[in-house]
């Protein structure tokens, strides 16, 4: 199962990458798509998370060939 | 309807003119157009701010703003409604948003304008940086309203 | 801050973009920008309209105008204000009435800009007589929002 | 005691005339200005009425010189 990972803003500068590809063998939730690739290190507060640039829960399950998003509160208007 | 971002400075008179000028068919119908636009400020929570850097995750953001604008659209008794939002590179005293709505009545354009509006501040991903004297800054969060 | 009444049509669009070119003290420093702009219709209270007539009471309509922005920018932090509003004869489609208020911040701009039209069409003494297939009718009042 | 009387829109039709002047020997209301005018013909329900140019009740003291305006509600914007 592949899913494309991408940062936005504040938090891919904090990162360091802008993008991130995880191959996994079992379904995941969004915050286990998080501690699979970031391991021990929380998920900031506040970070809001899109599923095919939709908004999702952290328990949404995420599907083979999915876009997961992680990204600051928007700031726009 | 129309939704659109632009990575470029516009003016949101001329396009404004340009789009009402596209409504001939609903002359006579509209009574009330409420419009807002938003503008680079020179400061922002205490600082001075020479320039702005505005990030979008693109196909994300124009499909939420479509959905915000037909929202309203369920909600008001809307005739039309345009949107025209800037990414990339903004000085000081360039738009940074357009909002428009054509209605009969002027409750309903106020009531969906401010809707519209409050709605992209909450849920469109845009993110705002700033260049001010102490280097850069992401803005944290927009002010409710 | 300019109120202002015309007795011949006006194009809101180039009225505000004229009127903005003059606020170039204001730069950086206005970040929200709520404009109304009231349209007449070809249609009112079940009739088709075919030409209106706004009269109003000289001295007393100007006085009124300036008094209701200024109530609010008594109220909201505005950095300008400019109300164009029509009299004598109109076809379908002829703007009636600009409102636009600049303010730092997009609450403020918002009521204040609905507030001004609130009151204006309370209080300023402005009366339309509406030309329909019967004849001519004066509107008994607006609608209140 | 000279008072100018100003009539506007739907009020003015009805009436014929769009102003008056009255010549008052004594202190008058707006509601006596009205009285004085028209006799018994009564002011038409919800008619507005100024001094001038401020909105103002029926009750209140009209001097030498006043404009006194009488109106139906106002239909702007």
């Amino acid at each position: 199962m592949s899913i494309d990972i991408k940062y936005f803003a504040s938090l891919r500068d904090r990162l360091g990458r802008a993008e991130d590809r995880l191959d996994a063998a079992t379904e995941l939730t969004v915050a286990e798509v998080w501690a699979a690739l970031w391991l021990d290190r929380p998920l900031p507060p506040n970070t809001l998370t899109a599923v095919n640039m939709e908004y999702a829960e952290l328990t949404q399950r995420v599907r083979d060939g999915d876009e997961v998003a992680f990204f600051p509160p928007v700031t726009g208007g | 309807m129309k939704i659109e971002l632009r990575d470029a400075p516009f003016d949101p008179l001329v396009e404004l003119g340009r789009y009402q000028n596209t409504l001939t068919g609903l002359h006579g119908q509209y009574g009330a157009t409420a419009i807002f636009i938003g503008t680079m400020r020179d400061f922002n929570d205490g600082a001075t701010v020479q320039e702005m850097t505005l990030e979008h995750y693109p196909g994300m953001t124009e499909r939420h703003l479509q959905r915000i604008v037909e929202a309203a659209a369920r909600e008001w008794p809307l005739l039309d409604a345009l949107v025209i939002h800037r990414v990339g590179a903004l000085q000081p005293n360039d738009p940074i948003v357009l909002v428009a709505v054509w209605s009969a009545q002027r409750a309903a354009a106020f009531a969906a304008c401010r809707l519209i509006m409050e709605e992209l501040k909450a849920k469109a991903p845009f993110w705002k940086r700033e260049e001010t004297a102490a280097g850069p800054r992401w803005v944290a969060h927009n002010t409710p309203s």
